[in-house]
């Protein structure tokens, strides 16, 4: 498809849908609110929206989903430390009853058993699964929920009079970014740690780093490149030992449940992503939702409100004293709790380890394939099994060919497959990161591996073709040096007809 | 139910493909991908979780049974809002959203997710055409997140810790705000004034040290701020920002804070074709005007339109994205991740149907039901409203002088099956009305009203010396409270 | 609503749009454009309608409430089936027909429309499988008239007229049948006996004039044929065709016709992966082999693979388009039109999820249930199965022994909240259990039915001299009901 | 995509759905029924289905989606006679309720008040639509509409002894096939008539073959050139002359809603297709639902059972004596009742007069498009305005280029457009139906004739391109002689795989 921008369908007196008129007997007592309005409160210009038919707009954005590659559509595998897995159609089926769509949060709690008993029910299961004592649902995503670890961090060091005196975050390069920024947003100094020579977290490191002055350790574990840290309870010791917090990004958690637990190693705070681990879809970048597992030390600062189970009753409860209040309105991200429990309930015990060890058997497995493509390499570690994901290096291809890793992802579009290459900073050379999670079949994961082996063949005999890459998109090379320029950038239709052509926004 | 252990979701269950790739990579079992877990840390039991349902129809009838204990807004009159608002949801809106290619998508590249690319870019152009400002983010969490951020920009721009909210806001939305930008900035509160802005209260406060005057319109009880340029003006004079907080429902009507001097406009898009999901549906927007000194301060995603190698096609790719954590770890602007784009396709395609003249005749209904609602509620003897602002869905009435409170009020009509609305302090509640709510609603639920007040009222002269809901006692203002009570 | 009329659906009411395309014809008003309809016959006033709800919001609500009058077997516990089955339909399943690029599509050749071609072809593929055969056509609207279609092909083939039915049939599949046959083909019936087919008598009646035997299997009443083969070789024998029909469901366990040598194979795919809609969503399949003397007396469209200029590509297309009615008109076989494409993907994508575990494990939970509800039923003092055939899903059981009507048990069930079958006479209720009937359903329907037996045994007993209902008095064999009583 | 055929795809011991146990409850009471069958019940081998992970079926056929070119998608005016309009999604909305999808048609009357009332309403609205007194929503699909008039006016002469006698149904060439299929199913001998030299319906035609032999005229007005029988009622009353019966196909409805009605003109019968002119979607050719309409005195052959309202409730009645019996299972195709009640009240009497008017507007307004096209042109009536749709012939161009209607229009998918061309037998040559509907914009029927210029003019100076189309499918130009050769026709993977690879079905 070649689709305009939509306000180029624009057609005057066009309608798409309509709005309900106003009863006689409101109208005759109100009379004319619109008129009427207050000075200043009336507005002048109707917005310039376009006036489209209902079949119009519908085809405009199917054409525009067509346009788009969704995880059920291809192999989707190339977004590691996304965890791309299969959200089930059933629990899409399940959510989008008016019996939750319909749902207002302050109804009277006996008119929402259902959502609430689901609500509390996941957040034992997700306490069984980390080992927690207590789990909140509130946050709306992952980067979310790291900010509620950091916030209950800083209030409990805060409820101890310790406020002041902690004022530094430890993490590592492969935790993910977010950790470093959610920190630094509450305030805190952020230390960040390299690994060793083999990639693995740098225990004496974190050592030195470790004092006084430290609130916490945040750190991802298995981390981004795929590696566990097989010292982590070491390294919470050490944390506890100098009177800091230890919290757990579990983003990465999809090859260790019911393999590991968080508390088990002593963490005090963890977080999971629902829609990584527990098969919520990515909805083009949200919503996912978070969930914050804390030991009872830390329960009191959770945020609130709490759901609670008195009897075979379900109530609600407001956030007590320390809790560091709302994070979010109401309960959360309800339709991915309510996907997740559907998730959790539909696998089992059994089940959710089967997950762990079949992604863990497709990551092995790929990074075998994909380690037997010349110019491919996965830095650290060597000859050492992999968790669930692997970060991999074109840096040898690159060296040979000049072909650059983000060239090669590109190209790969071409194929229907497509990988992620903003692993900032560049730690790993040209890298790559490659999680192909339990949702994979073999023939699969040999397919993705053919591509890539395809395309690296191809940057050696016909680097032009991946370097001009995409062929065959519905776009073509884009100038990004645009979106950098703040005379050329144009983050709005309106913005852009202005500096473009110089309308007035009409 | 399968033995060995098979399951739909995950096809190398299959004994065949599962000892074939462990045959190629050389392992006896799965346990040699886990060994550098150490035994101390592993798992020595199975977890303890409940029975599942593998056959996909067991699982339905568990969870639908569950969810059928819901009793929705279908089968309940209600008169909620508080944050989460019950609007109509045209159905081309949840085909697009639910479309597969939308919905698994995630973070690809404008090539094979040009789609994605586009409907964002598309989505924040039309909230841009309602706010009447030229840039607006790849949507955030929710309306809270929103504020804080929006807060946080002008306090970083500024280097000042002082804003002054300048309106009521909702409790839970103030504990989020206050929590996040506590690091950087303190607010205080000028009290409100027939539940809009006291303007000269607020221009006695300003001073060089505040960083932002924070406007919420319409307000935590549905009060829209008339006098927002005033406001502008004072603070630009000494060179705070204004930040409003605002729904984006009514601007179809009514005048875009953008053109009335706000630099920064935030809010939730919840309202734009998001049910009510529980209150588990809400996305953030912030929006500012073309200027790199604030566009440099979103910690979001901006989608920004681009040429290509072929003339005259559309481009789409992030603008300044080294603001970001993703680039920049730490050293970026707060952060950015997973958040809520695909509601604000959901928007931009509400938008896209609702057109001008939708957005005009929603803005309409809205505003000639809630004055219908507010007329009615309080021609009931005792029932007066709680201001005199003009309101927008939301208003508050006090039942102080029909002797009734207002918790006492929503168990009462709650037996009736109707939510009357939302408490917020003893004697006075929130009553939200939408497009939703037809005149027989509202005729309804003053009939039950005024039933229930003159009820009262009779069993008030019966025993007006020990009640203590009697009419006659002075109305104390309570706390507000500081969570929802349910 | 607005004024003038601007409709969401019909973009052109746009006044200005209308005018430029008047304009553009040189036409004054639409009204030019009926120059040919004469004016007596034009109508002269607006058509007598209800007032529309223009506004979606309240098309909604206007809808819903009426199907909220609805009360589902979701809501009662249900024991009915003769010819529309509760099975469960798999997620995946309503996502693939519900994609707008399904569900609106028509007939499309075979390259912008490769999807549908490709999908039907698979959907003839995976019922050959099932029913080990080489041809199936594209569904035909239901199992009706696959039937009435599949016995007229045997009447073109052989020119002759007689037509042994050799099994107990729905009756308003025979309505349906015998009407649009009756041209070719003249239904005589044979008896069953034991609920199966009187094999001997059959043969009794078989001649060279006999066009075919047709089986149903498993038939009205549930009972399953275990003779086929005998009566394939006897029908064979004098040149007759074996025509039997058939729910596909149970293929999984039990042999398909085709292994015991029927020719021609038909019946409903209502079963495969479509809910019950009120009986309003069937289609119908016919399988043959691979033999072009029946494939070209199939009206129905058949796709097919075909080689493209593409080395090895799969390309598809109509096979023998010349037989149909869009070729020939009435020179065609019978007729082609819009019949029911979309519940062949349903189904196509119903057996992929299946696979062939799942249709066995189907197989197995359906004859389980079906004898277990069998046993729980039988062992009511007073309630006996109807025969000793072996039955799949469905089953009949006479009451007459507890000296209670079919009607008076439904009647008393339904007040318990069960729909406990359909009487196929006085005494005899038609009962069907599905995997959607647990243990426990088939339970409570044993216990409310044995309650129901004991409290009329008590009654009879008190009263035995006049009640017509006697559990001592001699069941009559009633006419069996031409249409469902409802 | 290059989605293999689904067998390809099978892996051994992948699951799709698991099927609920067998309750132990129910084990212990029956044993092993598998096992216990009688001998030749028990299948041997399992059927040769593909075994395949869910997320993997759903996949192939969302790839198989995006291969399909919905109405959603295009600008669908190509299948002329087909009416493709906007089946709107709201209705798609409404349908999926349990309340409608999990209800058993022999439930309770009491516990359906809902849907018949539905039945109901639709049934008087049509009435009213047509003018005729009753109506029946029974039939699955026009054609099978057609097939029930037919059986009724059957039905009819033989009740009035004269079934014998008529033995002959008349139709016109340009009415739909199915007039002349169905009444040769039914046993009549089929008189097919030509339209005069302006196209126009012959009524001196009609006259010399009406006879006391004669049972009814079949004709569908306007007919498929999207000509209007001026002389309609006169064609009625001549069959009324003999004593024949008048049938009237409204398929072609669409221009004349709420302008004419089928039982001023006199007719005795007639149907309408749901799928066309009321917004039901087509559903990649069918379910569709037809609607037959009748006047008192055919009222007693319609088919059964006939939902009726006493007072404020709704019942069933069984058929009547007279009566053709059933036609298809209860009560009709539900969910396409249901949209087409929605369709209706959402438009009301002046909407669906708006459609008929609009749908000619765009009709008039694309044959003055398309007559523009050097190459192109609408045969008959020269001059005249047509109704909704409009019979077009490519012959000029052919003559001229040696470039086929058909050639054309596997070309137009290359631009995301299409067009029907089995419009046999070829009366009007080269031809191809548009029929616009009320759907569409103005924009979208000048880009469609824009498109059909573009070929037109590619067929003029690069006709190879043309012939060798299509260049931008998935697939490539097909051997359709394939198709036509028993031995090599292929109408199941199974039969393929004998045919081609000597393979006995797996």
């Amino acid at each position: 498809w070649d689709e305009p921008i939509i306000f180029e369908l624009s057609t005057p007196g066009e309608r798409g849908v309509l709005v309900t008129g106003i009863e006689p007997g409101v109208r005759d007592a109100v009379g004319d609110v619109v008129s009427e309005l207050p000075a200043g409160l009336r507005r002048q210009a109707p917005p310039a929206l376009p006036e489209m038919g209902q079949m119009r707009v519908l085809k405009h954005y199917l054409r525009l989903s067509q346009e788009n590659l969704g995880a059920d559509l291809n192999v989707d595998i190339g977004q590691g430390t996304c965890t791309m897995k299969y959200a089930p159609k059933v629990n899409e089926q399940l959510i989008r009853t008016p019996g939750l769509t319909a749902m207002h949060p302050l109804q009277d709690p006996a008119d929402a058993q259902g959502v609430l008993e689901i609500v509390w029910q996941t957040e034992r299961m997700l306490a069984e699964i980390s080992g927690m004592d207590e789990v909140s649902l509130h946050t709306q995503g992952g980067s979310a929920a790291i900010w509620s670890n950091i916030a209950m961090i800083r209030a409990f060091h805060e409820a101890n009079g310790e406020g002041e005196q902690r004022r530094e975050v430890i993490t590592t390069i492969f935790s993910h970014p977010s950790n470093a920024a959610a920190a630094k947003a509450a305030g805190y100094d952020v230390i960040t740690l390299y690994p060793d020579a083999d990639g693995y977290p740098d225990l004496e490191a974190l050592k030195r780093a470790l004092s006084p002055r430290t609130a916490a350790i945040m750190v991802t574990n298995p981390e981004d490149t795929g590696i566990y840290n097989p010292a982590i309870k070491e390294w919470v010791d050490a944390a506890h030992g100098v009177g800091a917090l230890a919290s757990y990004d579990q983003a990465n958690a999809n090859g260790i449940l019911g393999i590991t637990r968080a508390r088990d190693a002593g963490f005090d705070v963890c977080h999971f992503n629902l829609h990584k681990t527990f098969g919520t879809p990515h909805a083009c970048g949200g919503p996912g939702a978070g969930a914050n597992g804390v030991s009872a030390a830390l329960a009191p600062f959770l945020p609130g409100p709490r759901v609670a189970r008195e009897g075979d009753r379900f109530v609600v409860r407001e956030a007590g004293e320390q809790s560091i209040g709302a994070v979010a309105p109401f309960f959360g991200v309800i339709p991915n709790i309510v996907r997740a429990y559907s998730w959790m309930m539909a696998l089992g015990a059994e089940g959710l380890r089967a997950v762990a060890e079949i992604a863990v058997l497709n990551n092995n497995y790929l990074m075998k394939k994909v380690l037997e493509i010349p110019g491919a390499s996965a830095p650290y570690a060597t000859g050492r099994r992999r968790i669930e994901q692997v970060r991999y290096s074109w840096q040898d291809l690159f060296e040979d060919t000049g072909v650059t890793s983000e060239e090669i992802g590109i190209r790969a579009s071409d194929f229907g497959m497509h990988y992620w290459t903003s692993h900032h900073p560049y730690v790993v050379p040209q890298p790559f990161t490659l999680e192909p999670t339990e949702s994979y079949s073999m023939a699969e994961l040999d397919e993705y591996a053919a591509v890539l082996a395809e395309i690296a063949r191809e940057a050696r005999d016909d680097a032009e073709t991946v370097r001009t890459a995409p062929h065959r998109q519905t776009v073509h090379h884009t100038h990004h040096d645009d979106l950098d320029d703040p005379e050329r950038w144009a983050i709005t239709w309106r913005a852009y007809q202005r500096k473009y052509f110089g309308d007035a926004a009409a | 139910m399968t033995d060995p252990f098979v399951h739909p979701y995950i096809p190398n269950t299959a004994p065949k493909s599962k000892a074939a790739m462990l045959a190629a990579v050389g392992a006896a079992s799965v346990d040699e991908f886990y060994a550098d877990v150490p035994a101390e840390l592993r798992l020595d039991r199975p977890l303890d979780l409940p029975t599942p349902f593998t056959a996909e129809q067991d699982l339905v009838r568990h969870v639908e049974g569950l969810l059928a204990k819901n009793v929705s807004t279908r089968q309940r009159l209600s008169f909620l809002g508080a944050g989460t608002y019950h609007h109509y949801v045209p159905a081309v809106v949840d085909e697009v959203i639910n479309r597969s290619e939308f919905l698994t998508a995630y973070a690809g590249e404008p090539y094979e997710d040009h789609g994605r690319f586009q409907a964002l870019f598309q989505y924040q152009s039309l909230m841009a055409e309602l706010l009447a400002m030229d840039v607006v983010n790849v949507p955030t969490y929710d309306g809270f997140q929103a504020t804080a951020t929006a807060l946080s920009m002008a306090g970083r721009m500024s280097g000042r810790r002082r804003v002054l909210v300048a309106s009521d806001v909702l409790p839970d939305k103030l504990s989020k705000v206050r929590d996040f930008v506590r690091v950087l900035l303190d607010l205080e509160f000028v009290d409100t004034v027939d539940g809009v802005a006291d303007v000269t209260g607020l221009a006695s406060r300003l001073a060089e040290d505040v960083a932002a005057v924070w406007v919420e319109t319409p307000s935590r009880t549905g009060a829209l701020e008339a006098r927002l340029q005033e406001i502008a003006d004072a603070a630009h004079d000494v060179g705070a920002v204004l930040v409003v907080g605002t729904d984006p429902i009514g601007y179809g009507v009514l005048t875009p804070p953008a053109e009335q001097g706000a630099d920064i406009v935030c809010g939730d898009i919840q309202s734009l074709g998001l049910h009510q999901w529980f209150g588990g549906a809400h996305g953030g927007f912030i929006a500012v005007h073309d200027d790199p000194r604030f566009i440099m301060e979103m910690p979001s995603r901006l989608f920004g339109l681009a040429t290509t190698d072929v003339p005259g096609e559309y481009g789409f790719g992030d603008v300044a994205y080294d603001r970001t954590s993703f680039a920049q770890r730490e050293e970026g602007k707060e952060w950015v991740g997973t958040a809520a784009a695909l509601w604000g396709i959901a928007a931009g395609v509400y938008l896209a149907l609702m057109g001008p003249q939708g957005m005009r005749d929603l803005g309409e209904v809205l505003l000639a039901r809630t004055r219908y609602a507010q007329r009615a509620l309080a021609e009931i003897p005792g029932v007066a409203l709680g201001d005199r602002a003009v309101h927008l869905r939301e208003f508050t009435i006090d039942l102080s002088g029909a002797g009734l409170g207002a918790a006492d009020v929503v168990d009462a009509l709650r037996a009736e099956g109707i939510e009357p609305g939302v408490p917020v302090d003893q004697h006075q509640l929130l009553v939200c009305v939408t497009e939703m709510t037809s005149q027989r609603d509202i005729d309804r639920l003053s009939a039950e009203l005024a039933a229930l007040a003159a009820r009262t009222g009779n069993a008030a002269a019966g025993a007006s010396d020990t009640d203590p809901t009697d009419p006659g006692a002075t109305t104390v203002s309570a706390p507000i409270l500081e969570e929802q009570s349910a």
